[in-house]
């Protein structure tokens, strides 16, 4: 059976369980299961966080997802990988990204989990504006994402 | 060719696309962005730091050095922060 | 603020989303949080598994889960650990252990999940017996979990 | 002391726990395991690999040659298989 994959890019928020049971529910080969949630955080670089404004190319932004999904599948035996996006106005606290890898193994799924957020955070078409206090500004590209993403070439 | 702009690109140029028939001698992604620049205050605002301008053709990523030829739309933004 | 850390061994299922509210809600630092949840499958090594029985060292368990926490903690800069580990008997499909770990960052989250699901399989006191088609046994140790480990205490 | 006995070490044995004064030249808990193992056929058979038993002195992991005295509860047991 070829791994179901589950990606979604929207403004709504997501419920982890509810995503965590759909792709594994029923499919007792599943012995692992990592999600990974990223959250917007109050504070970024000792500066207070209002907002954070999220956004994409449309149609790009699943494409790439779904290369990297297609990557991590030829790479590590998953059974299933779920990649939701949120865009929009989100603030502190608020849930931005959710990946979540299945497989037999634990290793599998943790390698897969990590290696798809180090390629979502450095070539995702995902863009983020912040508001602070002292007005409001992209987000700088950070180059140790990059640096994260390109580990991956080496292995 | 379409050609989409995002985030601080977008904000610069003041609109997110256009549509444009480049001249013959535009030929690359670098090409493109240096005869945008050109175009008025907003264009070279918004790509005074080319070096820093990412680009996907037909949505996929492609380096400044990428040809043109045949792309019905590409796309110039700033480094990607998502995740 | 120091890190707040639950350690729990039950019978009863637990709840994904409500332990990563739980650890998560109300507290802007926090960027990134990873979840591990182990399942019970319904094969292991070609077998059909019908159903496991967990038995565990009450008191040393816990003990043993909290000297590893501490070992994170010492190590990533997190700002929550949860880990809740079922015993009893469970049919395939059941959740058997939650590791979440929360963080700003996603590498410290992503490493020390791993690091605990590591250790957790190669020096918890638990033990896992399998009924199966052709009777019961006792799950065999595996090398690969304490080479997973050892791997930890090079870096 | 108390000896606590978990998985097959404790089925094989048939209870669960111990209290035992051992004799004085049993020194370590690798001592302690072959001196258990010529009580009767059941701790025989539970100690008849030796290697493989791991060890606890007061809930905290040891190996076969730590010493025994002051020690308040020491467990047997197989290889661990949680997570």
């Amino acid at each position: 059976m070829a791994a179901p994959v589950t990606i979604r890019i929207q403004d709504a928020d997501f419920d982890i369980a509810a995503e965590i049971d759909a792709l594994s529910h029923g499919r007792s080969e599943i012995g692992a299961v990592v999600s990974f949630t990223g959250l917007c955080r109050g504070r970024d670089d000792g500066r207070e966080v209002a907002a954070l404004t999220l956004e994409h190319y449309p149609g790009m932004a699943e494409a790439e997802i779904r290369r990297h999904v297609d990557t991590a599948l030829a790479r590590w035996p998953l059974s299933a990988v779920t990649v939701i996006h949120r865009v929009g106005r989100l603030v502190p606290g608020d849930r931005i990204v959710l990946v979540v890898t299945a497989s037999a193994h634990r290793q599998a799924a943790f390698a897969a989990a990590e290696f798809l957020m180090d390629y979502l955070k450095a070539h995702a078409p995902f863009w983020k504006r912040q508001e602070r206090a002292d007005g409001s500004a992209w987000v700088e590209a950070h180059q140790h994402d990059d640096a994260a993403a390109a580990r991956w070439e080496k292995q | 060719m379409r050609v989409k702009y995002f985030a601080w690109v977008r904000e610069r140029i003041g609109k997110d696309e256009d549509d444009f028939e480049p001249p013959a001698e535009v030929r690359t992604v670098g090409e493109l962005i240096g005869w945008l620049a050109q175009r008025d205050d907003n264009y070279a605002a918004a790509f005074e730091r080319p070096q820093v301008i990412r680009a996907a053709i037909d949505q996929c990523h492609v380096q400044a050095d990428a040809p043109i030829a045949g792309a019905r739309e590409v796309a110039l933004f700033p480094p990607m922060t998502g995740g």
